[in-house]
């Protein structure tokens, strides 16, 4: 449960509300420009540039896609993360910059789905990088994927990024 | 500008004992950072934007349309988002350039507004060697490009900074003696004084003023793309093959800075289009400004809406050019550059001067220009029955209307 | 003069890079512009999937196939069931087969649209690929009321298929390619013959017929080189004999026989074939079953079989060892793309990063058909 | 010329050779050759102007236990016939001459059966691992593999999820406890 904290002491009100104000359009702007990384493993990357494409159209929320680990915000693991892959993977994550999120796309990123029996796949994209939205299906509709974007930015706008200290960003373990 | 400092430090009696030139200084860069901030990241800001959705238009999607009236905002979210990302300097890079290159690339490409004559008083500076300005100063973008790519110690930005610098350096020449013709023509250098040289009629306009400037014309739009890196020449920052070209390992605002230098180039070379060969902010009301001098104020907005829109429907052009077109390779760029372009603006120049004075001799000749004002209205209509034709072959449905 | 030195430079193109499509990595050694020599990486998507199929029953297997080439899935498919109803013997009704081949052939159109939209793509030009994957939304929905699944479909069973035709489906089908036939040409004026497209793939990467052949090169790609070899028309199976297509081979139209151009214009002829094929089993389709009966649990007899068929990346072949237990002993899939990778390194030599991205995507590699 | 022929031709061509030709139980009836002439012999059926198998359609290797085998589908276009060749190599030293020289595009399915397999193609100018990663342990596709527990420290298992998370009503006890 969130706690309104003043930035003032003894508790004025007024200070609170601009700063929960000021969140808030920080929150606007991260949660409406989520530009996705250009990253597609397997069968979901199909269905990601299909989410991209006319139908469904990613670029409706501001999302679009960008090559670059640098300029991107949101890392749509999407498909069947083998152990070679995976250490690309996470180098990548390490590569994007503050703040980031990753969207497990499918079975395989979320759990290693069909392929878990296999000797050389992952099982779940959370045993190296942390993970904000599991999105099931083997592939996920483009649908499933837009309501996962809608999800992140949920989780975005609910988050306090003034209040947030240095630490307090996602370790990866 | 010097009469409003003059009316500043006039009606502010305590500015009288600071030496006069740090008040002139301290004026200056207030309005400028003024005109950066309300006019120039506008008119950035409003151009991605536009280029977003007309690139969805044309891809048959919709665009952004969540961020404010039909996702108005959106350039505004994504300028926040990056102010907010963690600006990040790879280990290995050359640091101090790293950190500044984004700033030269934006001051190179700002600084170009100074010149751009929106209306008939407003521009912020009407410099004698206006044209010279624009071509001089916007040369900085190349040192800045090559820069990033330099200092970011990745070989896919260094191959874009390479491929950027070669591209930009190419085409300065091709573009700088497509102007020459312009510059014969008037006799001065000044952006005013070659709006004025033409008439407010379309005929008037120097794009249509001889056939040689008719060429000129089509080498400088094409040339200017190139310089701006746009498609069919955005071979610097080709996405399939370079990443993100020489901006690769930027985030954040640095990021950004690239971005909006990007789309305020997009406008200006429109703009310069729109002033050097289509008539600028000439009006036809401005013939008659003489006449009744009461206009005169609402025939300057007039003028200044007029070059406005021109140069968004150029902008408009070159988006449609955009995402239209594939991308050349970059030997077959530089041979478009140097195999016909540069020989094609000599003739040009030459072709300017005998016409010139061929045209003291014979004042037949001026009539040409209304000839080739119909073969450039046949280029439009050329292209309005292609999409036609188009449109019947296919059976496309057609929706209208943009706001979805 | 003293002599200008270069030197070469590494560079690392991927695994995660625009345009190699899915997780390939290409080790290019490159002096500035000029590619020297190309070290092709692969194994990123290296799935076991034959390993599992050791674990999996001959019916649980399906899916897999599906995996092994997600962006053709429904030819994956048919080519496993082919291999195994070869091996026991089963016997599939005739209806089955044509919605077989229909399903099959609507994914073949969906998957040269994804490829001919991402070369386009990938030589700049960006629209083209948004229009190709709006019409592939609508094969898209029409495999999807047919089999209930967008991408992976697991349709076609051994001995038959899972479902029948829906009510409507044949209109539908009938009206979209009454839509789809003219795009194609649509997009041969706004790209295919584009005068900077043109320039950009003619006489790039030429790769001869002997050549082609040497290296295994199959399907779209073999025809482009000029061998006139489709497994549909030259080794028939399920009812292509009964249907009337051509098989479009590169000719050379801009440039020389094999080049970038050549791999590219013969998937769109193999649209529009493919088209022309769907048309005529809509009309010929007979009534009557759709699965055979079969055991659940299905045990074929000890034996091996290699079965070839045509797949959108050209052939796949998939060599099944059965010990007439439950499951197969050894499965080894012999996919289009793999040959295809393996050449890059040897035509690759010389040519401008530019044309390297033209090269990929002309040869239509996708990576699970590498990796499996 | 059909596919008994092909392979009787090659019998005839090379009479001290210990072939096997086996017919039962496979779709296309193959021949057993010995491991050291398999360069030869292939090189033989590409040449020859009846036969010129010149592409090689599919490698594959398995696993039978005491011996590993490498099955060959060959195919011609000019001919349009096939023929399929076995070479089967002990497990403790599965050594086989490359075929890379005969069809270049052999190369990289010896590479995968090299890999996977761990069949040791002798003359093989780039014999690298190519689908597992250089420091992988082991040929996963030969039966007797075991998994690793883990991959540069990623576990290579996953709990059933009902294992992971708590039971419906743990919350509610910890609820209670606040």
């Amino acid at each position: 449960m969130y706690k309104p904290m003043s930035l003032v002491p003894s508790g004025e009100p007024g200070a609170t509300v601009i700063t929960t104000r000021v969140d808030d359009v920080l929150n606007w702007g991260r949660a409406n420009s989520l530009w996705y990384m250009l990253f597609g493993l397997a069968c979901c990357a199909i269905e990601m540039m299909q989410t991209g494409g006319p139908r469904a159209d990613l670029d409706r929320f501001g999302a679009v896609p960008r090559p670059t680990p640098r300029q991107s915000d949101l890392m749509l693991v999407a498909g069947t993360l083998t152990y070679k892959m995976a250490i690309r993977t996470k180098l990548l994550y390490e590569q994007m910059t503050e703040p980031k999120f990753v969207i497990a796309m499918g079975s395989c990123a979320t759990c290693g789905g069909l392929f878990s029996p296999g000797y050389s796949v992952l099982k779940g994209v959370d045993k190296i990088i942390p993970v904000d939205v599991y999105l099931p299906g083997c592939p996920p509709r483009p649908e499933a994927l837009t309501e996962a974007l809608i999800h992140v930015q949920r989780q975005i706008k609910r988050s306090r990024p003034l209040r947030q200290k240095h630490e307090d960003t996602k370790i990866i373990t | 500008m010097e009469r409003l400092a003059d009316y500043i430090v006039y009606n502010l009696p305590f500015l009288q004992q600071i030496p006069r030139v740090i008040v002139d200084l301290i004026i200056m860069l207030f309005f400028a950072t003024c005109m950066l901030l309300f006019w120039v990241a506008l008119f950035a800001g409003i151009t991605s934007w536009v280029e977003r959705r007309v690139a969805g238009r044309i891809q048959s999607r919709i665009g952004p349309n969540r961020v404010g009236p039909q996702g108005f905002l959106q350039w505004i979210a994504d300028g926040l988002k990056c102010f907010l990302k963690e600006d990040f300097v790879p280990a290995a890079a050359d640091k101090k350039l790293f950190l500044l290159a984004p700033y030269i690339v934006f001051a190179g490409m700002f600084a170009v507004f100074v010149v751009v004559p929106f209306g008939d008083g407003l521009i912020i500076s009407n410099l004698n060697i206006g044209i010279f300005y624009v071509l001089a100063i916007s040369s900085l973008v190349v040192v800045g490009i090559l820069m990033s790519g330099w200092s970011s110690n990745n070989k896919w930005s260094l191959l874009g900074g390479m491929r950027s610098a070669a591209q930009i350096v190419s085409y300065e020449i091709p573009v700088s003696l497509a102007i020459l013709p312009v510059i014969l023509l008037t006799g001065s250098l000044g952006m005013q004084d070659i709006i004025r040289a033409q008439g407010p009629y379309p005929w008037q306009w120097f794009a249509f003023h001889n056939p040689f400037t008719f060429i000129a014309f089509f080498i400088f739009f094409i040339g200017a793309l190139a310089e701006g890196n746009r498609t069919p020449f955005d071979i610097p920052e080709a996405e399939s093959e370079l990443v993100a070209g020489y901006n690769t390992e930027y985030s954040g605002m640095r990021f950004v800075f690239f971005f909006f230098a990007e789309w305020a180039n997009l406008y200006i070379i429109a703009a310069l289009t729109v002033t050097l060969f289509l008539g600028g902010w000439n009006t036809p009301a401005h013939l008659y400004t003489n006449l009744f001098g009461l206009l005169h104020r609402s025939v300057d907005v007039a003028g200044t809406f007029v070059f406005i829109l021109k140069s968004l429907f150029l902008v408009f052009v070159i988006i449609w050019i955009r995402w239209t077109l594939p991308r050349l390779r970059v030997d077959q760029m530089m041979d478009v550059c140097w195999k016909y372009f540069v020989p094609f603006s000599f003739a040009n120049i030459v072709g300017t001067i005998i016409w010139m004075v061929l045209a003291d001799a014979a004042p037949v000749l001026g009539y040409v220009r209304y000839i080739l004002f119909v073969v450039g209205l046949m280029v439009p209509l050329a292209i309005a029955m292609k999409i036609t034709r188009n449109f019947r072959l296919a059976k496309s449905e057609i929706h209208l209307n943009p706001f979805i | 003069m003293t002599e200008f030195i270069t030197e070469e430079m590494t560079l690392n193109m991927g695994p995660q890079h625009p345009s190699t499509h899915g997780v390939l990595r290409f080790q290019l050694t490159s002096d500035g512009e000029v590619i020297h020599s190309v070290k092709p990486d692969v194994g990123y998507l290296h799935r076991s999937i034959e390993k599992i199929a050791e674990k999996v029953t001959y019916h649980g297997f399906m899916p897999y196939t599906d995996r092994v080439d997600y962006v053709a899935a429904m030819n994956s498919n048919f080519a496993w069931a082919l291999t195994v109803e070869k091996l026991g013997g089963y016997q599939v009704p005739e209806r089955a087969e044509y919605l077989r081949v229909i399903a099959a052939e609507l994914n073949r159109i969906s998957s040269h649209l994804i490829m001919l939209g991402v070369m386009a793509m990938d030589i700049g030009a960006v629209t083209p690929f948004p229009y190709f994957l709006r019409e592939r939304e609508t094969i898209n929905d029409l495999l999807e009321e047919l089999c209930g699944a967008r991408l992976t479909y697991n349709y076609i069973r051994i001995g038959g298929v899972s479902s029948d035709l829906p009510d409507g489906f044949r209109d539908r089908a009938l009206r979209f390619l009454d839509h789809f036939e003219p795009i194609i040409d649509e997009f041969n004026r706004l790209i295919t013959y584009n005068e900077i497209f043109v320039n950009r793939l003619a006489n790039i990467v030429i790769i001869p017929r002997e050549q082609a052949i040497a290296w295994a090169l199959v399907g779209p790609n073999l025809r482009a080189s000029g061998v006139k070899w489709d497994l549909r028309k030259d080794e028939p199976y399920s009812i292509y004999p009964q249907v009337e297509f051509d098989i479009p081979v590169g000719k050379g139209e801009v440039g020389t026989v094999g080049d970038c151009f050549d791999r590219f214009i013969v998937r769109v002829d193999e649209m529009r074939e493919s088209s022309k094929i769907i048309r005529q089993c809509l009309d010929k389709m007979p009534e009557g079953e759709i699965q055979s009966k079969l055991p659940r649990q299905l045990k074929p007899p000890k034996g091996e079989v290699y079965v070839r068929s045509e797949s959108a990346r050209g052939e796949m072949g998939y060599y099944l060892v059965s010990n007439g237990g439950l499951n197969p002993e050894r499965v080894k899939i012999r996919t289009g793309s793999f040959s295809a990778m393996a050449i890059m390194e040897e035509v690759s030599k010389g040519i401008m990063i530019a044309d390297m991205v033209a090269l990929i995507s002309s040869l239509d590699v996708i990576a699970p058909e590498i990796d499996r | 010329m059909n596919e008994k022929n092909i392979l009787e031709k090659v019998m005839a061509e090379f009479p001290g050779v210990a072939f096997e030709l086996i017919e039962e139980n496979t779709d296309h009836p193959y021949l057993v050759i010995p491991a050291e002439r398999t360069a030869g012999i292939c090189r033989f059926l590409r040449d020859d102007p009846d036969l010129r198998l010149d592409a090689l359609s599919n490698l594959s290797s398995v696993d039978e236990g005491e011996i590993l085998t490498v099955v060959y589908h060959l195919f011609s276009y000019e001919h349009r016939h096939y023929s399929v060749l076995k070479v089967r190599v002990p497990r403790g030293a599965p050594d086989v001459p490359t075929v890379q020289t005969v069809w270049p595009g052999a190369g990289w399915f010896e590479r995968e059966a090299y890999d996977l397999m761990g069949i040791n193609f002798m003359g093989h100018n780039d014999l690298r691992r190519i689908m597992l990663p250089d420091d992988w342990v082991g040929h996963p596709l030969r039966k007797d593999w075991v998994e690793q527990e883990e991959y540069h420290g990623m576990g290579t298992s996953r709990n059933e999820p009902m294992d992971v998370l708590p039971l419906a009503d743990a919350p509610e006890k910890e609820k209670q406890s606040d």
